[in-house]
């Protein structure tokens, strides 16, 4: 309803034409945006030491800023919030303009995709003029507060719980697999405001900040020695009713599009990506490095193996592509990208397996940095990527379901309330 | 198989699959069995009216593709050939012909491309096979001059249609090069020996040239420089068998699909039991992935681009090794009806077994991409 | 219970002891049976022509009854039915004695077991005079029509329907995948006798000549050539409740003991089984062959999937031994005799995938007859080993439910009339 | 893991159960992490107390096995070991204590086979890469003779403990054969470079010998052919990473289906889906296949039977393939939590991954396996 406010005001005033959009974005970006390759970028994606991550969130913020003062951030925030109430054609210009240019990564996902996008589409606005100014200026980042350690792939099942106290909420529980939230200002949470009606049905939305006392970060070190993911344990969290987005016990509603935000990602309008970086490559040709490094490019059985690597690299870009193709063309629904995922899925098992077995004995000890020791690491870690961002299982469900029209698994969580329905017997992990 | 064919593509694949619907159902695929040939020729003659056999070539030659895209309007005609385990000399009379098109086609050559285009006659194509490197190749013909005239000796194995075909291509070596020519079947010296197959209706041959004397029209292309044609002619017949591959792996898939719903065990259809689903689902993936890397390797063969003998590596490699374990996965989840002759199912699985093992095994090609990434990264350090 | 009887029978004489039983089997088996390799015998299973293998019928006919008359013939049945009336340790001593020698294969399985076993358990004393002296006489061999076109796994799914009439009943319905119906004598055959109770409550066991004009036994061409199994059509067939065994709709009585004998196999003291034949082997030497027969034997690819084919040959070996082992000492249930059929199973078909990635270009067309000759066919016909005697499908269902316990797959054809239990649409295969 | 072992097995493999449960727990074992030994010398001298380092030797030097069959009795522990990823020189001190048993054990030999014994010291072994053929070998380690003296020049890698051992056991070539010696790790011209591993607990190094001068009687067995020894040694080492290995399949699998009976998902303990169901059967098929070729390779190593070679590969093959995806689908099933450093799942993922690696890969062992059968039929032929 607000958010559609925000459209016709756009549409009373004149769009900037995407050529004098694009001639106003490069001429920004040539003038402050560092040339900055795709392997570079990668590197910021896996910053080891804390120091320099925080200088990396700092130096985000300014860009953002700089974006911002440029009229350049929040392409399709109305302008009543801070952003430029332009097009998503505007936002595709100016991916395109950013490739190979220093740009503020990190802050586009999750805080513009999905967090910004919901305070849009479901706040009130109060809310909006409250938290989508900072968002755009650099000023806020956001979490998600959504995963918990007893929910796995079922979020809709938080145990996290909050309950009304005047005109206030107090939360209790716990949420996971936040990225850097250790660094971040603001959580968007998803909370149980009723045990009495099935799980859907008693959820809410809350936003609260993250450094508080009454909110405990943990940072959860991954096998690859990766820290970026957090726990957060809540204990009394006081939030106003002020602070809560949609409605009480619809909190579903806004999850749904939660999700689907999410699942957006890059491809989301509300945030700006170089186009053609693709993010977690396979990575094939290091199947290759480690053949060279341990002498074995003319292993006939080392050779099929590297060329096993590259293979699948090449089918998982193509079958994206085909997959989404298939569905702007409307001959496959959008629950299809599920195929997508799965076969990435399983094909970065089998290259990250290829690259072990190529190793040979340097898989077990080596010494220095180089291909073999990323290949040790990365078997070690092999199903990181199987795992987050929806498993396997999952998608295999979702296809099976949704894309065949198989018939769906029994759920024992419908049309029971939810303090009745059957429960992990640890909530750990 | 295109996702967004034009209205023409479209209409000239549904011709062929109606074609192919109403003359080679399973029972006369099972028919065929027995047939010398393996194929009809009037039902040839009639494809070749369809436009089966002109597609690769020049429009100055009497050929035409559809949407300018010929080796793309081709794969339409193979995936339809796939998806209904066809009869009949697809691949090697397109190879074929697309050369005599591109490199011959003066002369005798014309004669032999018109009856190629026609219907009337069929061409085998001996091809070498595929060497460490996308431009190197081994073969075991070898070429001596006799003044004027090239005499060939060696065998090649398997070729298909060897025994029906009336024209044989033949790749042989020349010093340190690769000459091609066009050999009438019937030229003395010439023995052809019959070998056996899974496919129901494609026929095998081990050609043996000894001391087959043929005259200097008889060369296709430059003497001596063949390679390049060679890699051309298999990035087509790769682009026909993976087309042909996915489209019975789509026929494989959709019957099995089908026999989920309509299969009843312990009360609930086979497609209720989840461990069941999840295989469908990883099957979906490969097939959906053959689609996806068969067409666009198919683009790029087309235009011949730099990525294109890659892209079809990974593709035959691909569509040979995960279409095989899906369309095996199919016969398991039809159980013992699935390992029967009477069943149509192993028609799919007999086509791709063959697609799978000519013009360069899995893993023939496996290596041949990791010949690619080598020498693309020689050059990158 | 006359099973028990002719127990008894046997306990009241003086049992031959096995030293003297051994002496005694082996000097008929020297002086009668040829000697026969393993390879031959394999050979026997995969007769080709009918001429021959009529004539290899006929002639293990006449070798049961020499047996028959030197008394070694049905050493674990009762003597009062042309048996030995001796236990299972003496069956042990000339399974042992015929290694190496020519024996009567085929109508161990399924004349002996588990027709003629099931018979000595629930049949009628009139039953077991009139029934088993002709079979261990080698005169009437018999068949198991049992699973059904419809049926699948589900063989308790009968649809095969027997109606009363006085004192006989009515069979009509199909059989199938019976081994060499066309040249056996009699059919054991579960039917269904009542719709209007749950699946396992309406069946019904019934004894009928194959020979007859309304039996009509259509022979099915498999995969790799073979014509060994039949389908049986019955139409209008009469049998005399006399022939039936076990009581009216308590079929699945008999059913279970008949799954259970058919699931001994060579194991059971009611068949006769030289020591150490296994049957349908890995042979992953074929792998090396086909290796050899291509000239790959120094390519490192190829040396890793003869390796590989070796290895799980060796493997599926040991692991059927610690197996029965650990059933033996009762560290696991007899159930767990399904996580053998499950890795056999698997193995086979990966070392017959091994053997064609082997054969390379060989394997779409060949010359000859020869180790290639059979990797191309194998290959086609590869899960057959993974469907016959039970899918693996079902053997996992086993290990999961049996073994480990957990929740048993939800079925709709409990206590629900089997009229009303949905079935398949197409009763096809 | 055997499935009747006698009282005393028993008793003797509990022992080292809850001395294992009590002095190795998983924070124990997070905190080795950063230790530079990755174990303690005085839980190794009392783990010496309770047998861990004699079974493999002769009672006439001081050792001695539970059952008589000590190979058999030593993969008991092995099994505890994996079962609790637990720190420790196993493998190679008792490769090295039972080579010098059998070889060595006269003057300092015997003296350092009693450090072994006793826990005092531990040993490297330096062990040569796997030959093509079950008798041979590949080492970059070369003795020169300088008068009585032998010198040893070369690297090998990797070597486990190399740099906590007091002892190193070498094998180098000296001329056409191999020649064993014991080398103190303290002598002049050894240089070793730490590397990193993926376990948590082990250590291994790149041990470089410049010009290592050592006297005659140094040597183990007898110079120039110590390649069966060397085979012996190696079929000792794989029995104990085996069974090592199995250990850790072992706890890793009873972990998760614990795991999936507790964790509900929509309502339904995971173990109620089928398509996991239909995995945790694939698993359990794969750790009894683990459990049943680990013993009949150790049982055949502990007699030196002929084909103790052909089951040690297949074994030591077959764990460090289906072992890793074993524990991996744990991890999978696990979901976040198995990735991360906190939980213990991957302390037996990191035991196997290691285990797999050293001693022969799966692919090493999978061509020695061909090699063994090409011999096979070879002599059939």
């Amino acid at each position: 309803m607000s958010a559609l406010r925000a459209e016709e005001e756009t549409e009373t005033e004149e769009i900037e034409d995407l050529e004098s959009f694009r001639r106003r974005a490069r001429a920004f970006i040539t003038a402050n945006l560092a040339p900055k390759t795709i392997d570079e970028m990668r590197q910021d994606y896996s910053v080891g030491d804390e120091e320099a991550e925080l200088a990396e969130i700092a130096h985000e913020r300014d860009l953002q800023r700089m974006i911002y003062d440029a009229g350049l951030a929040g392409i399709c925030f109305p302008r009543a919030y801070g952003g430029q109430g332009l097009t998503p054609a505007h936002q595709m210009v100016l991916n395109e303009e950013i490739v190979g240019r220093d740009f503020p990564w990190r802050i586009q996902v999750p805080t513009f995709v999905p967090c910004a996008a919901i305070i849009l589409e479901f706040g009130t606005e109060e809310q909006k003029q409250r938290y989508l100014p900072p968002i755009l200026r650099g000023e806020e980042l956001w979490m998600q507060f959504l995963s918990e350690p007893s929910g796995g792939s079922d979020v809709a099942a938080a145990l996290t719980t909050a309950v009304r106290d005047g005109d206030q909420w107090v939360l209790n529980g716990s949420k996971i697999w936040t990225t850097g939230a250790w660094w971040s200002d603001w959580g968007l949470c998803l909370a149980r405001t009723n045990w009495d009606v099935p799980k859907h049905r008693g959820l809410t939305v809350f936003m609260l900040p993250i450094h508080q006392p009454n909110v405990e970060v943990h940072r959860i070190e991954m096998l690859n020695g990766s820290r970026e993911f957090c726990q957060e344990f809540l204990t009394d969290v006081v939030v106003p009713d002020s602070d809560r987005i949609g409605e009480v016990d619809d909190g579903w509603t806004v999850g749904t599009r939660w999700m689907f935000h999410e699942r957006m990602l890059f491809n989301s309008p509300y945030a700006s990506h170089p186009v053609g970086v693709t993010h977690g490559s396979m990575d094939a040709t290091s199947v290759f490095k480690v053949a060279r490094e341990a002498g074995l490019l003319e292993d006939t059985a080392t050779q099929e193996m590297v060329g096993e690597a590259r293979m699948l690299e090449l089918i998982s870009d193509a079958v994206g592509k085909r997959i989404n193709e298939s569905i702007s063309a409307g001959k496959l629904s959008d629950q299809a990208a599920a195929i997508v995922r799965l076969f990435k899925g399983s094909s970065q098992e089998r290259i990250r397996t290829l690259g072990f077995e190529v190793a040979g004995s340097a898989g077990a000890a080596w010494s220095g940095e180089g291909p073999t020791t990323r290949a040790a690491i990365n078997y070690l870690i092999r199903q990181g990527g199987s795992i987050g961002g929806g498993t396997l299982e999952m998608a295999r469900n979702v296809v099976a379901e949704r894309v065949l029209g198989m018939p769906r698994e029994r759920r024992l969580d419908k049309d029971v309330p939810f303090r009745d329905v059957p429960r992990s017997r640890s909530s750990s992990g | 198989m295109l996702i967004n064919p034009t209205e023409e593509q479209e209409f000239f694949r549904a011709t062929t699959e109606r074609f192919l619907v109403e003359h080679a159902p399973p029972d006369a695929l099972r028919r065929l069995r027995d047939d010398a040939d393996g194929f009809d020729r009037d039902y040839w003659r009639r494809g070749a009216e369809l436009g089966w056999t002109s597609l690769l070539v020049d429009e100055a030659h009497g050929g035409g593709s559809i949407s300018g895209a010929g080796l793309v309007d081709l794969s339409l005609v193979a995936y339809e050939f796939g998806h209904h385990a066809a009869p009949g000399p697809l691949t090697a009379t397109n190879v074929v012909a697309s050369a005599l098109s591109d490199r011959g086609s003066d002369g005798e050559q014309a004669e032999v491309l018109a009856g190629l285009l026609s219907g009337e006659a069929i061409a085998a194509w001996c091809a070498p096979e595929l060497g460490a490197r996308p431009d190197t190749w081994r073969t075991a013909v070898e070429i001596e001059r006799a003044g004027d005239a090239l005499v060939l000796r060696g065998t090649v194995r398997p070729v298909e249609h060897a025994g029906q075909a009336e024209h044989l291509l033949v790749t042989a070596r020349e010093g340190a090069g690769l000459t091609q020519v066009l050999v009438p079947a019937g030229a003395s010296g010439i023995a052809v020996e019959t070998l056996e197959t899974v496919d129901l209706t494609r026929r095998f041959g081990a050609v043996t040239f000894d001391g087959v004397r043929v005259g200097a029209d008889a060369v296709v292309g430059v003497p001596g420089e063949a390679s390049s044609d060679v890699g051309r002619q298999l990035r087509r017949a790769v682009t026909m068998l993976n087309a042909e591959a996915v489209g019975a792996m789509q026929a494989a898939f959709d019957m099995t699909v089908e026999w989920s719903f309509d299969r009843y065990s312990f009360g609930r259809p086979l497609a209720s039991y989840q461990a069941l689903k999840h295989r469908f689902a990883d099957m979906m993936s490969w097939l959906q992935a053959g689609h996806a890397i068969s067409d666009s390797a198919c683009a790029a063969a087309q235009d011949d681009e730099p990525n294109a003998d890659e892209l079809g590596s990974a593709a035959k490699a691909f569509i040979g090794r995960y279409g095989g374990e899906l369309i095996q996965d199919c016969v398991q989840l039809h159980g013992g009806i699935g390992v029967t002759f009477d069943h149509d199912l192993h028609l799919y699985l007999r086509r791709l077994t063959v697609n799978r093992s000519v013009a360069g095994t899995p893993r023939e090609h496996l290596r041949r991409i990791a010949g690619i990434v080598e020498a693309r990264e020689g050059e990158a350090a």
